[in-house]
């Protein structure tokens, strides 16, 4: 942390950067967020623990049209979405100042929460280059829990410790993955329909459209969202029910189907807790069986599979003969 | 190479030297085929009613046993072989006929047609392949002028037998080349002998025979070779004076192991 | 549905062929190697079925005239397999009214000692119920 | 709000009969801006038409909907109508209560209740529709023409004749196609050459017309009016500039054991030729995978030979790029293969032919001079069976499903030529039906019968056996006797089925014309559209399009002609006002859509946007609406909907999905 | 099927292409054969002009099965449009099915102008397929807040 604060501040300094996109400490020990940084004394702070989960490159589209260059903090999942956004236009590289900063994996509150501990004052141990073991400081006296075990789903699947785009590298990385990417889907996959259905309607029914996938996603990152433009509507709108609130997870999973990044993101924000990243993990591994495999952000300028082709595709029917 | 074997009623008995000489051929080619334990006879007909379950259940039963072994089941005499492959191909794309002999069965594993049904000529030739054969024949027939008289049942219907082209097959004249002997093509080869009609209309069989052999004669056909023994009965009742072999009779002899066939 | 109009449909369906799509070309009738010995002829199977005229066929000598050689079910343009339907119109008449072509009592003066096994048994499963 | 007219067509009893128009209208009038509805008889009739045109004069309508037939029929005439009227024509939709409706339902309650609600739809529709203009393309001067045979020099000869530039493009050494391997034609039995040859020479002097001989279309783009084409002229290996044809190569070539496709493999030619004597032009090609230089590098003979120092080893294909307002497409035919039908014994004996090898064989310029004879053993023959149908109106897949049209009649003419040349010759005919509806064809059939006394026996032949002796068993039968037949035939000629030139499919995939499960291409309209095909700017001529004999090839190449030029006579075109169009304020810049766009049409600009609290230089996407032919594939990439379809717009689509499902 | 189902009147959309299937369902007509009057069909001028927020509305309008007809693949009049839709659709479907939503509600077929006879064939088996499946109810179900 002290390391990445001085580093920044030297790029400030020297003009290379204008201003540094990172994490600042929130109002509670495990929520950082995402901050622009401008002068050298506003880095005092800049955070990076194991509490920054908030993928940075989203915010590189605003900051693409400011003056000079942004440095901007990536960790290696990062990188991928930031990739996508530069083959998609949304951000210019050359207005982009990348430290590819380390991860051991990131955390999950919820996760510590769950194995009892509540009326959290701190957690010690979240650092890059700290223990295996967090010391959670509480109301009722110290907890202790392993760092692994309060990572995020998503670190668990980990797409590797190599950052895709940088201009320089801070910090030791670390692959997390030790659970198969699509277990989850495939556990699902297996139940009867009628389970499925059951499953998702449980699910869904917590959402409070509070947008919050939407706005952390780095795919979901249009001008106007279709469901807050009349594009799609018809006169008759005020007699039903929205269409917004039965399909949006649907449409917005469509929607970034072959450009998302499996970054995790809109699992990680929400506040319902709902596994929203299955719906874009579903399209991957579809993506993947029939078209092989893709991986969005890699930096390739391969076609994505929905703007592509070949001409022994599989058909439709495939979803009926599978069963 | 290992095979599950369905022999058939008449190769234990009137027809042993399809059998034996086939049997022998196949261990010196290293092929082995492993006999099907209490088979049943497979009724020489198919029965071709879509209604008719009983009369198949005695082909499903050898492929069930086929499967579980894990094994494509081979056959010598063409009557069984088409009677096993059609229920197999019913046993695949037929709903009814699958559910039914299933229901009668009672398998530990329902059947639905996954073991392949090949005949000796297909092991032959996409297994063994004629090249090897020919490598391995010691006694080759060489300028004898050998007529292939396929019948009806190895090859139609031609889009469930899948054994050859039906109106012009090469299988049995690739072999005779293999085994050092001069093929004779003459067009009755796939024409039908009278087949079962020899029993009461010995007539019409005698004189389709006739037609067959006479047209290979006259193209030259020293003898005949055939996998059927009901083929070989009706063509040597005709009274014209070539010879019907068994394909695997040359076979063994070429190979050399004719003798031990014999010997025991 | 009449009777005859009922056995049509059967034998229809037991042959899972279909006789409307017949172009009346005879390519059955000139392959068939029993033609000379049937008196109802391939092609006009066809038309009998088409008339509901199941009766004729029944008392034809053509159902144990036939070979079961399938050259009219592989040289049939129309997909309509006279063969089968000659088949199924011989189930029907087994089954329903037990006829056998094939008497056991003249079995005995049938038989020759070079006789294969395959014959007697298809000979029973075809003429016979 | 629009205001809306709804005319509900009887069509006649079409409509009327199942549909209860008279409730429709009644129901219809409390849609939502809907102020005018009426029934009529029909509607597209000029009465009707008139009765359209008054009501929006004098109802002051903004929108038409139109409940008739399918669109695909008239959607054009009530769009022209309204238009006359003064109301922009792509305010005017159709409901589609004939095709999708009446005719195949048979319950008037549900028809009616149909009726309804698709004609709910289309005035849901309608009142999102907003007027659209269409834009103006040039139309290039020039029309290309792939292939050379009969259907492709007609039609080239008439487009010259009107004075426009014209190319025809053909893969094989010269013009000529299929006619130009017949001996005799029917039903007058003039000689194919006599008749053809002047057409080819007429075609190469015609200084309108260029031939792009032994060259094939490699790639095309564009559309009506302005197509672009690649041609690849193939390395003849002969310099045309030089060569005077005096034909003393092709005898002194050495590689002679080349299959000569112009006798159909019946005998060989060299590797330098020419296809065949009256060729255009007639300059020979090497064809390099028989040639002893290509091949080993010595030889060489043809180069010494030649006088003229016409012959050039080094020449490289060459692509030529042109452009054309239209394109017609007479690829032709071949017949199907035969090696499924092993019955007929063609491929085991060489005295099996098919009828086009018995042209060859007739022909004087042929194989055997014009002698009837045995390819076997050049013995005349005795006896000669024809067997029709082989392969045409199939239900299986070794043959065709059709009718082939052209075997009865050249079988005919087979069967008399040989018993007025070789009167001891006994001919027999197979046949399943003669098939003569043609001008004089009946007749022509029936002289074969009495004058020539020709064989015909109603039945298909089972199988062909040839006999040691050499003689070919003919296994038929007698329908009408009843009787199998069995004939010692010396000679078997059969009527194999036609089907379209292979090469067929992947132009009709370069020009985007569809092409039926046959590889026909498919017209416009089966029967008012004959010689169009559905893609604007694509014309049909001969055999491509569907079976033909050689009168009704050439006029439907004159058909096609007359299409071309009344579209070459054209200065400009209207374009299909129905394109994308982006909404830069919702646009992304991502580039999705111009990714799946077939055309290019879309392209990105830097443009500054403005909007509420918006003032900024973005990449936005552009549409060319002169390229773009409105698939629509687009919108679907975009994710904000900024791309959206003009006449089928996302509203538009939502809206009569809701009208639909109300 | 039972009784009930022959009573229920199912909601089908069609949207089929301008070029191949549209004039497929022409043909039907101009043929005479019938299919059920459940189906109404949608124009569109390529069968990738269908979004899937298209489908999913009809579904949530009360559609109880969205048929989607385009020209066979290889034949798009628009080259390739077909070819977007086969992905587009795959996905979406198997999305569905995901979701529990049975997967005979969603249909692609390629049907081209000269199928009248597939056309028709192809709209009496789904309409069959729906009537056996009943009303759509899950997916009208599946909403945020059930």
């Amino acid at each position: 942390m002290q390391e990445l604060r001085k580093r920044a501040g030297e790029l400030l300094a020297d003009g290379t950067v204008a201003r540094v996109l990172a994490w600042r400490a929130g109002d509670l020990p495990y929520n950082p967020e995402p901050a622009f940084f401008e002068t050298e004394a506003e880095l005092e702070h800049l955070v990076y623990d194991g509490f920054c989960g908030a993928n940075l490159s989203k915010l590189m589209i605003e900051a693409s049209k400011l003056e000079g260059k942004t440095l901007v903090c990536l960790k290696p999942c990062d990188t991928y979405s930031f990739n996508q956004l530069v083959k998609e236009h949304r951000v210019d590289r050359e207005k982009a100042y990348i430290i590819g900063v380390g991860c051991r994996g990131k955390l999950d509150i919820e996760k510590i929460r769950r194995q009892g501990i509540r009326g959290i004052e701190a957690v010690e141990g979240a650092e890059l280059d700290g223990p295996e073991e967090l010391t959670i400081r509480t109301f009722s006296g110290e907890k202790k829990c392993a760092y692994r075990d309060a990572m995020l789903e998503r670190c668990h699947v980990c797409k590797g410790k190599e950052h895709m785009a940088y201009d320089e590298l801070l910090g030791e990385s670390r692959d997390t993955k030790d659970a198969e990417r699509f277990a989850e889907v495939e556990a699902i996959e297996r139940m009867p329909a009628k389970e499925r259905f059951a499953y998702f309607q449980k699910e869904l029914s917590k959402c409070i459209r509070c947008n919050a996938c939407r706005n952390a996603c780095p795919a979901c990152s249009c001008r106007k969202c279709v469901f807050d433009s009349t594009k799609f509507d018809s006169e008759q709108k005020a007699n039903v029910d929205s269409f917004e609130e039965k399909m949006f997870h649907i449409i917005r999973a469509f929607h970034v189907a072959g450009r998302c990044t499996d970054c995790g993101e809109c699992s990680r924000v929400c506040p319902q807790g709902i596994p929203l990243h299955l719906f874009n993990r579903k399209f991957i591994k579809d993506i993947n069986t029939f078209y092989g495999e893709y991986q969005a952000g890699t930096g390739s300028d391969e076609k994505a599979p929905l703007t592509n082709y070949t001409l022994e595709d599989a058909e439709p029917s495939v979803v009926r003969e599978r069963g | 190479m290992k095979y599950s074997y369905y022999p058939g009623c008449t190769l234990k008995n009137k027809a042993k030297d399809l059998d034996t000489c086939a049997r022998a051929s196949a261990q010196a080619l290293g092929v082995e085929l492993e006999e099907l334990s209490d088979w049943q006879c497979c009724g020489g007909v198919y029965p071709l009613g879509s209604d008719e379950i009983a009369t198949k259940l005695s082909s499903v039963r050898a492929l069930a046993q086929a499967k579980e072994k894990g094994q494509a089941l081979v056959t010598l005499c063409s009557a069984c072989h088409h009677v096993i492959k059609r229920v197999n191909d019913d046993m695949k794309h037929v709903e009814d006929v699958r559910d039914k002999a299933n229901r009668y069965l009672q398998l530990p594993e329902p059947y639905a047609g996954e073991t392949q049904v090949l005949h000796f000529l297909e092991v032959l030739r996409d297994q063994v392949g004629f090249d090897t054969i020919r490598e391995k024949v010691v006694k080759p027939f060489t300028g004898v002028k050998i007529g292939a008289y396929y019948g009806c049942l190895l090859l139609r219907p031609g889009k469930i037998m899948a054994f050859d082209d039906p109106e012009n097959p090469k299988l049995m004249e690739d072999f005779i080349r293999a085994i050092g002997g001069e093929p004779v093509l003459y067009p009755y080869r796939n024409e039908c002998c009278g087949g079962y009609s020899s029993l009461k209309e010995k007539e019409l069989a005698g004189s389709m025979s006739k037609t067959i052999l006479r047209n290979a004669e006259g193209f030259g056909a020293q003898m005949l070779i055939t996998a059927c023994p009901l083929c070989q009965y009706n063509l040597n009742q005709a009274p014209v004076d070539l010879p019907v072999h068994y394909f695997t009779e040359l076979l063994a002899e070429a190979l050399g192991v004719k003798e031990e066939v014999q010997g025991h | 549905m009449t009777k005859a109009e009922k056995q049509a449909e059967e034998i229809r369906e037991i042959s899972g062929s279909d006789p409307w799509k017949c172009m009346k070309c005879g390519k059955c009738s000139a392959s068939c190697p029993s033609y000379d010995e049937m008196d109802i002829k391939p092609h006009q199977f066809v038309s009998y079925i088409l008339q509901d005229n199941v009766e004729a066929l029944a008392q034809s000598r053509s159902l144990w005239k036939c070979l079961s050689c399938f050259a009219c079910v592989e040289r049939c343009p129309r997909d309509v397999q006279p063969g089968r339907l000659v088949d199924a119109a011989r189930q029907l008449v087994v089954r329903q009214r037990g006829q056998d072509y094939l008497k056991a009592d003249e079995i005995p003066e049938l038989l020759d000692p070079e006789l294969p096994q395959q014959l007697l048994v298809s000979a029973f499963r075809r003429y016979r119920r | 709000m629009q205001r809306i007219g709804v005319f509900v067509c009887h069509c006649g009893s079409n409509i009327a009969a199942t549909v209860d128009v008279k409730k429709v209208v009644e129901l219809v009038r409390m849609e939502p801006g809907v102020v005018w509805a009426e029934d009529y008889p029909y509607m597209c009739s000029e009465a009707g038409q008139s009765r359209i045109a008054e009501a929006i004069r004098t109802q002051k309508l903004t929108g038409v909907v139109v409940c008739s037939c399918s669109p695909r029929m008239h959607e054009a005439t009530f769009r022209k109508c309204a238009e006359r009227s003064g109301l922009n024509p792509y305010m005017v939709e159709i409901a589609n209560i004939r095709e999708h409706c009446s005719w195949i339902h048979k319950n008037t309650e549900e028809a009616t209740e149909k009726a309804v609600i698709l004609a709910r739809a289309a005035i849901a529709k309608v009142n999102l529709n907003t007027p659209l203009q269409a834009g103006e393309s040039r139309v290039t001067k020039r029309a290309l023409v792939i292939g050379g045979g009969i259907a492709g020099i007609q039609t080239a000869l008439d487009i010259a004749d009107a004075g426009y530039e014209v190319d025809i493009v053909e893969k094989t050494p010269s013009i000529g196609g299929r006619m130009s391997q017949l001996d005799k034609t029917f039903p007058t039995l003039d000689c194919s050459a006599c008749i053809l040859t002047p057409k080819m020479v007429e075609a190469s002097a015609n200084e309108k017309i260029t031939l792009y001989t032994y060259s094939e279309v490699e790639k095309v783009s564009g559309f009506v009016g302005d197509f672009t084409v690649d041609i690849r002229k193939k390395a003849r290996s002969v310099d045309m500039s030089k060569c005077t044809g005096c034909g003393v190569c092709q005898e002194k070539c050495p590689s002679r054991k080349t299959p000569n496709e112009f006798n159909r493999g019946l005998n060989t030619r060299s590797a330098i030729y020419t296809p065949f004597a009256q060729a255009i032009p007639n300059v020979p090609v090497i064809d390099r995978e028989h040639c002893i230089k290509f091949q080993t590098g010595k030889c060489g003979v043809c180069a010494k030979v030649c006088q003229a120092g016409a012959i050039d080893y080094e020449q490289k294909d060459e692509i030529i790029t042109r452009k054309y307002g239209a394109i017609v497409v007479a690829t032709g035919f071949d017949m199907i293969k035969l090696d499924k039908y092993g019955e007929y014994a063609y491929e085991q004996s060489p005295d099996v032919i098919t009828s086009l090898e018995l042209e060859r064989i007739m022909n004087a310029a042929g194989p055997t001079k014009g002698h009837l004879e045995r390819m076997s053993d050049h013995r005349p023959p005795k006896n000669i069976v024809f067997i029709q149908c082989v392969g045409s109106r199939c239900a299986d897949e070794r043959g065709k499903s059709y009718c082939s049209k052209i075997c009865c009649m050249y079988t005919a003419k087979h069967a008399m030529l040989i018993r007025d040349k070789y009167p001891d010759v006994n001919v027999t005919v197979f046949y399943i039906d003669v098939r003569t509806p043609g001008k004089n064809f009946d007749e022509f059939y029936r002289r074969a019968v009495e004058e020539y006394h020709v064989n015909y026996i109603k039945g298909q032949v089972g199988k062909v056996t040839p006999q040691p002796d050499g003689t070919l068993l003919v296994h038929g039968v007698d329908l009408l006797d009843n009787h199998q037949v069995k004939i010692e035939a010396d000679m078997v000629v059969l009527a194999a089925a036609i089907e379209p030139n292979p090469d067929v499919r992947k132009i009709a995939t370069m020009l985007t014309a569809s092409i039926d499960t046959n590889n026909f291409l498919t017209e416009a309209h089966p029967k008012l559209r004959p010689v169009e095909s559905p893609t604007a700017g694509i014309f049909l001529s001969g055999v491509c399009q569907g079976p033909k004999d050689i009168p009704e090839t050439v006029s439907q190449a004159g058909a096609a002609a007359v299409k071309v030029i009344g579209l070459l006579a054209k200065d400009k075109l209207l374009t299909n006002p129905c394109t994308a169009k982006a909404d830069v304020l919702a646009c992304n810049g991502c580039s999705a859509c111009a990714n799946v766009c077939p055309y290019g049409a879309i392209s990105y600009e830097d443009q500054e946007v403005r909007a509420p609290g918006v003032r900024e230089i973005r990449r936005v996407a552009v549409v060319n609406s002169a390229l773009c032919q409105g698939c629509g594939a687009c919108t679907v990439a975009c994710p904000s909907g900024a791309m959206d379809l003009q006449g089928f717009s996302n509203r538009q689509m939502i809206a009569e999905v809701d009208a639909i499902c109300r | 099927m039972s009784i009930a189902n022959e009573s229920f009147r199912p909601k089908i959309v069609a949207f089929c292409c301008n070029w191949c299937s549209y004039a497929g369902a022409d043909l039907a007509g101009s043929s005479r054969l019938s299919y059920p009057a459940d189906v109404k069909i949608i124009r569109v001028p390529c069968s990738c002009r269908v979004n899937p927020m298209f489908i999913l509305r009809a579904f949530e309008r009360g559609a109880d099965g969205v048929i989607l007809c385009g020209c066979h693949p290889g034949d798009c009049h628009y080259t390739t449009g077909n070819y977007y839709t086969r992905r587009r659709m795959t996905l979406l479907f198997s999305m569905l099915d995901f979701l529990g939503v049975e997967n005979g509600r969603t249909r692609v077929e390629w049907v081209s102008a000269a199928e009248g006879v597939k056309f028709s064939a192809t709209m009496n088996e789904f309409v069959e397929t729906i009537r056996a499946l009943g009303p759509n109810v899950r997916l009208g179900d599946l909403r945020c807040r059930s």
